[in-house]
């Protein structure tokens, strides 16, 4: 990557709110010489800035798909049409803002190549932005796919990986019906499918516990089901001993979608003009990084600072 | 209350209303919202949440308080909400009554009833005697259920999952496709350095979980050898702690700009 | 009764479910065994409102400090229960699925439960940087270890770390602080990680079974009864 | 109506063949214009190599596994195939079974909704069927053993190409459509197929094969061997720590740390925050931590100190409360434990988070001890409690918050650290044992890791295979 993306900076309000934020950490650079520490106050001030700027005057960088994350795109991409494929979204509404990019983009992806797909979640609070994503990808960019037979929504049970436990080898145990009551036999998706051992591949999407580990220990291990995961940046390295033997492919954080996001648009240009969030919200991200850099930089100034001091006047 | 607090009090709650009268003109000229002022005042409530939390950081305040104490009752009654009615109504009653299946409308099979079902129903009201003061102790039958559930299951994944499949991915090769240091530095390309690289990487993952391992040796003073491999144990630790969260940082920072994006884009309409 | 049944019950419920691990014919059992699990953690979600509203209701009556505030803890509650057990205003009635749009229920989680949710939760992103700038600092060698660390991966997950380091010719680009991040993050990092993981593995193996055989019994309380 | 049908078929693949012709003599006008997918003519691929089928090992039956080698034109050759497609033998019987079967899940739908209309009583219809059914299937394997005569292949799955193994499983259940019987002569063959659908070279027909349960599942003996060794490792430690052996078990700096933080609670007169994490009263995080609760606990008893203990699970809370009650009893202060020191604030993360927060800054305790299980909120409240200006002690096994607790804390009890506190501090001989276990699996570890690494390097995968959990 070169300096050529932040060149499209050129609008004023970008200029003026790096200016500020760049003057105030200058100003910090000349208090911390004089070993003076920062109040948390002005840190937070500085993140909400550096968070907000770029969302009101937009900047946006292209993105190159790493390994990781380009196995799940190859899978999904080499997959004939009508494979199946379990997307489950096992986050809460707080975790969403940072993995819901990943289950929307992926769910994108296996609708415009025919897949078709079991949704469901682990989280109570999952179901509601299931829902959210049905619609916001599925009827709105997908209006032709038919509930029962091009996708399904079976919906949240209570019971963390015990769910898991039983799935592996029987839905219809633990599913008796999706989410509006219809029986589990007369839905069209689930023909030919007993449990996950009969799926093609499952891609899960998951921060906290049950999350894609569990899926690796409950359904990708003793199943031998290909199993990729999304995840929250925290949990992502985390999930690297498993990668590739145990999981095909990891998503990270919002890069990690932006990734993905850039590698659809790439082969679907029709994409183009969809939203795509993992990209727009990774301005704010180089703003916020820096500053953070920044901090721990101050940090050392000061702390260098007064333990020299402390030790002239010991001399 | 002081008159500070009751002066601040009003201008919020007058900024709310300004706030609702607001959003409802502004989504009543879109023709495809139903009910403007219903919607209005969710997006409104929502933002004034939002901005309780967010008062935190300056200080503990009475806003937060308030925030606080809704949410802790509001998250409560969620959870056993959806407990009710995906498990008890959409796992257990199809499989125990007919009549209550029929009063909650789900589908019911007189042939896939089991009666073995009613084992949790009784343990789980011999926990909620819990709440009883001379009958508690009638409670750990079901605790001692629950621990010897995840103990069993436990038992088996982590020694599978974290325990074997773990040491067995710790045998990897210390010489990747190596041919000597002249041939090395005759060819001193990307594959090469990549190879070196990788050589590298196995070399620490090798020594970094063996030395990580010594660290956590119990029954052992950490003196001598032992002490200076159980030291590179904790600065192999330290990388991993550094790198995670140095890694993390950007997870949480989408968060952030997820709840700016809500502030700006459906409370106050700045950007699009 | 007190000590010896839940004893036995821990030791047959833990033993019968790694045995059917091994067994074919009665991996059924096992998956019934978690489906029970499942609905007695239900029964604990009551367990749990039932004490809320005693710790509040408390609070309320002794007039502890701050006691107005248990007003809106109850009221909240009573609220959320009341409107998501009778599915008011659910679209689909009695029969949707209680997170039905348009259903009350689905209402106050939108503009009450996410945003308080997602907001607590963003608050992470301002204690990650101060939590930076007080404990990154050089001050021994573990500390420094921390921060170099941290710092890398910081570095390599903006544009400018290959700005500032794309001079590095193409043979040495594992310099280049991205891929140096990316490295730290499969070597180093995977090494710390799978000690710890090892370590956690055979802890939780060992205390599973010290809870089956009952020689582990904190969990039950205290001996005086 | 067969040779009708062979008749249209024979013609159709007759125009396809013209068609095909015509279309590989391009006219020079559409030299230039792309050729879209089903314009082009395909060869017929190489069929698959040595297929074979086998009962699926260590499951309860139901299932038959199929094993190919990759057809040439797979990934080489003309690299035409693009999928594959399973066929299996069925006898024109098995369509009786299904006719029955369909009614009898009919039938059984309509008695649930009610709507089942039939003369007598409808629950003995219903049963009536299930016993033809039953009947049917065990007539079943004699239909299997007429093939090749009155029956037919039928498609069973078609798998991406590259895919070189396939296991034909059913379900257990009876009364399911895909319901795979055991003890049946079972036929199969394997399509290549290429991108148009007709042309496709079958393979070699494999058969009989039946499919069965086993009774033990050898793919996981490994597993069995390790949870042998490791139990015989832990009784033989326990029973010798408790004929009085003197285990060492070296300090842990996280421990020391705790007795400090009490004597400067009680020096400052302000109390003690004791966080159990979001673990249930069965994670073994959260068992641990009960421990160290009970002498935490003891500790305040006997300095009259305040101890607040704010829960998440209700079952972990009614555990706490006992917990701490005994040690007030132990400490022989059993008047002034108060049913408010442990109580409960709601199953909900970040609402349990934002209550915590509260009492840190309003109560402003001396010291903050976190031991538990945490996920993302562990950092809300170390900084929170750095703020309130509060020692800080945790202790979890959650490898993803580990760094935030190391970052924003005094003292961490790493992952094994905070199993491992719970014995140093019980003191008790069988903890101390099953400790000693531990370390000695994890000196073995090592050893095996060590051979295991070298082996590897030369060459040899040996060891690796040793390790496989096959399922």
């Amino acid at each position: 990557m070169t300096w050529a993306p932040l060149v499209s900076m050129s609008n004023l309000g970008v200029v003026i709110s790096l200016a500020v934020i760049g003057g105030g950490l200058l100003w910090l650079l000349y208090r911390s010489l004089l070993a003076k520490e920062v109040d948390r106050r002005v840190i937070f001030l500085f993140i909400l800035v550096s968070v907000a700027a770029p969302l009101l005057f937009p900047m946006t960088f292209e993105e190159q798909a790493t390994p990781v994350v380009k196995a799940i795109f190859d899978k999904i991409e080499s997959l004939p049409e009508g494979s199946r494929v379990l997307i489950s979204f096992d986050f809460d509404p707080a975790m969403a803002p940072e993995v819901q990019p990943m289950a929307n983009v992926v769910t994108q992806h296996c609708m415009v190549k025919g897949h078709k797909v079991i949704f469901m979640c682990l989280f109570a609070t999952g179901q509601a932005l299931l829902t959210q994503s049905l619609e916001l990808i599925v009827s709105e960019q997908f209006p032709d796919k038919v509930d029962g037979i091009d996708y399904v929504n079976i919906g949240y049970k209570a019971g963390n990986e015990g769910v898991l436990n039983v799935i592996v080898s029987d839905f219809k145990k633990m599913f008796p019906t999706d989410v509006n009551s219809v029986p589990y036999d007369s839905i069209g998706v689930f023909k030919g499918i007993r449990s996950c051992k009969d799926l093609d591949m499952v891609f899960t999407i998951g921060g906290g516990k049950p999350g894609v580990k569990e899926w690796v220990l409950f359904v990708g291990d003793p199943g031998r089901v290909p199993v990729a995961g999304g995840v929250a940046a925290v949990v992502a390295p985390q999930m690297y001993p498993y990668y590739p033997k145990q999981l095909f492919g990891i998503m990270g954080g919002i890069k990690g979608a932006a990734e993905y996001e850039s590698e659809l648009r790439k082969t679907y240009p029709q994409f183009h003009d969809v939203d795509a969030p993992g990209l727009r919200m990774m301005g704010p991200q180089t703003l916020a990084h820096m500053v953070i850099m920044a901090f721990i930089v101050l940090g050392n100034v000061s702390f260098i600072v007064q333990k020299r001091r402390d030790r002239r006047r010991k001399r | 209350m002081k008159r500070s607090s009751v002066i601040i009090l009003s201008v919020v709650v007058l900024l709310f209303l300004a706030s609702w009268l607001w959003k409802a003109s502004t989504l009543s000229s879109d023709p495809g919202i139903v009910n403007a002022w219903g919607q209005a005042f969710g997006i409104t409530l929502a933002a004034f949440l939002t901005l309780a939390i967010l008062s935190f950081l300056y200080r503990d305040n009475p806003f937060y308080k308030f925030a606080e104490h809704l949410f802790v009752g509001v998250s409560a009654a969620f959870w056993m909400v959806m407990g009710f009615w995906s498990t008890i109504v959409g796992n257990l009653v199809p499989r125990l009554s007919e009549g209550l299946s029929s009063f909650f409308k789900v589908p019911f099979d007189r042939f896939a009833v089991n009666y073995f079902y009613f084992i949790p129903v009784i343990l789980g009201i011999l926990l909620l005697l819990r709440l009883s003061r001379d009958a508690g102790w009638i409670a750990r039958w079901p605790l001692a259920f629950i621990v010897g559930t995840t103990a069993g299951l436990n038992f088996i994944r982590y020694l599978r999952s974290d325990f074997i499949e773990q040491v067995s991915s710790t045998f990897v090769p210390l010489l990747v496709g190596w041919q000597g240091f002249g041939h090395f530095l005759d060819n001193l390309d990307l594959s090469a350095t990549g190879q070196l690289a990788l050589t590298v990487g196995n070399w620490v993952i090798s020594l970094g979980v063996f030395c990580g391992l010594v660290y956590f040796f119990f029954s052992k003073a950490h003196t001598g050898v032992f002490g200076a491999a159980s030291r590179v144990g904790i600065w192999v630790l330290m990388i991993t702690f550094g790198a995670s969260f140095g890694y993390t940082v950007m997870g949480r920072i989408s968060l952030l700009v997820g709840r700016i994006t809500f502030l700006f884009k459906d409370w106050l309409g700045l950007i699009s | 009764m007190r000590r010896e049944v839940p004893l036995a019950i821990t030791f047959f419920v833990g033993t019968l479910l790694i045995i059917s691990v091994f067994l074919p014919p009665a991996e059924g059992l096992g998956e019934d065994f978690t489906v029970f699990f499942d609905i007695i953690a239900v029964f604990a979600f009551f367990l749990g409102g039932g004490n809320l509203v005693r710790v509040h209701l408390t609070k309320l009556s002794r007039r502890k400090e701050d006691w107005p505030y248990s007003i809106v803890t109850l009221l909240g509650f009573a609220l959320m229960l009341v409107v998501g057990l009778f599915k008011l205003g659910n679209p689909g009635g009695i029969a949707a699925s209680p997170t039905t749009d348009g259903s009350y229920f689905q209402s106050i989680f939108d503009s009450v439960l996410l945003p308080l949710g997602a907001t607590m939760y963003s608050l992470l992103a301002f204690f990650v940087a101060s939590a930076s700038y007080r404990a990154f600092r050089a001050k021994n060698r573990e500390a420094t270890i921390l921060l170099v660390a941290a710092f890398i991966i910081l570095l390599g997950r903006t544009p400018f770390g290959m700005a500032l380091t794309g001079f590095i010719p193409e043979q040495f680009d594992l310099f280049q602080v991205p891929n140096l991040a990316v490295w730290i993050m499969n070597f180093p990092n995977l090494a710390g990680q799978r000690a710890i993981m090892i370590g956690i593995g055979l802890g939780v193996v060992s205390m599973s079974l010290r809870l089956i055989l009952g020689i582990e019994r904190t969990y039950l309380g205290g001996d005086e009864r | 109506m067969k040779y009708l049908l062979s008749a249209v078929i024979v013609l159709g693949l007759l125009a396809g063949a013209v068609w095909a012709q015509e279309s590989d003599q391009p006219s020079t006008a559409a030299a230039d214009t792309a050729v879209s997918a089903d314009t082009v003519s395909v060869a017929p691929p190489a069929p698959v190599g040595n297929l074979r089928a086998y009962d699926s090992d260590n499951d309860h039956g139901h299932a038959v596994t199929l094993e190919w080698e990759l057809s040439p034109d797979d990934g080489g050759g003309d690299n035409s195939v693009l999928m594959y497609e399973v066929f299996r033998w069925y006898p024109y019987f098995w369509d009786t079974v299904q006719e029955v079967r369909a009614e009898l899940v009919t039938a059984r739908q309509r008695r649930v909704q009610g709507t089942l209309d039939v003369e007598g009583d409808p629950d003995d219809y219903v049963k009536e069927l299930v016993s033809r059914h039953t009947e049917l299937l065990s007539t079943l394997p004699e239909a299997h053993e007429q093939y090749p005569d009155d029956g037919e292949f039928r498609l069973v799955r078609a798998v991406p190409a590259g895919t070189e193994k396939f296991e034909d499983r059913g379900p257990k259940d009876r009364l399911a459509e895909d319901f795979l019987p055991d003890y049946c002569d079972f036929y199969y063959r394997v399509d290549a197929v290429t991108i148009d659908e007709s042309v496709r070279t079958p393979s070699q027909i494999v058969g009989p094969v039946q499919s069965y349960g086993q009774w033990f599942n050898t793919g996981r003996i490994v597993v069995l061997c390790f949870v042998l060794v490791f139990g015989l490792l832990t009784i033989l430690f326990v029973q010798r720590a408790r004929s009085g052996a003197e285990l060492y078990v070296r300090p842990i700096a996280g421990i020391e740390a705790v007795d400090d933080a009490i004597g400067r609670a009680t020096e400052m007169g302000r109390p003690i925050l004791y966080v159990l994490g979001l673990g249930t009263a069965a994670d073994v995080a959260t068992i641990a931590s009960f421990t160290i609760l009970s002498r935490v606990a003891k500790q305040v008893a006997e300095y009259q100190t305040q101890l607040i203990v704010p829960t998440y699970d209700p079952i972990v809370m009614s555990v706490a409360q006992e917990v701490v009650k005994s040690a007030y009893l132990d400490a022989g202060r059993p008047d002034d434990y108060s049913q408010d020191i442990v109580y409960f604030v709601t199953q909900s993360q970040f609402a349990y988070v934002a209550a915590v927060n509260g009492v840190m800054l309003r109560e402003r305790p001396a010291t903050n001890v976190y031991m538990g299980m945490f996920h993302a909120e562990s950092l809300l409240l170390a900084e929170t409690g750095a703020i309130a200006g509060s020692i800080q002690i945790s202790g979890t096994d959650q490898m993803a918050q580990l760094p935030f607790f190391i970052v924003a804390c005094d003292y961490t009890l790493i992952g094994e650290e905070l199993y491992a506190a719970s014995a140093y501090l019980g003191r008790e001989p069988v903890l101390l044992g099953s400790l000693k276990a531990q370390d000695v699996a994890k000196a073995a570890v090592v050893l095996f890791a060590l051979i295991g690494v070298i082996v590897t390097t030369a060459g040899s995968s040996v060891f690796q295979n040793l390790f496989k959990v096959t399922d």
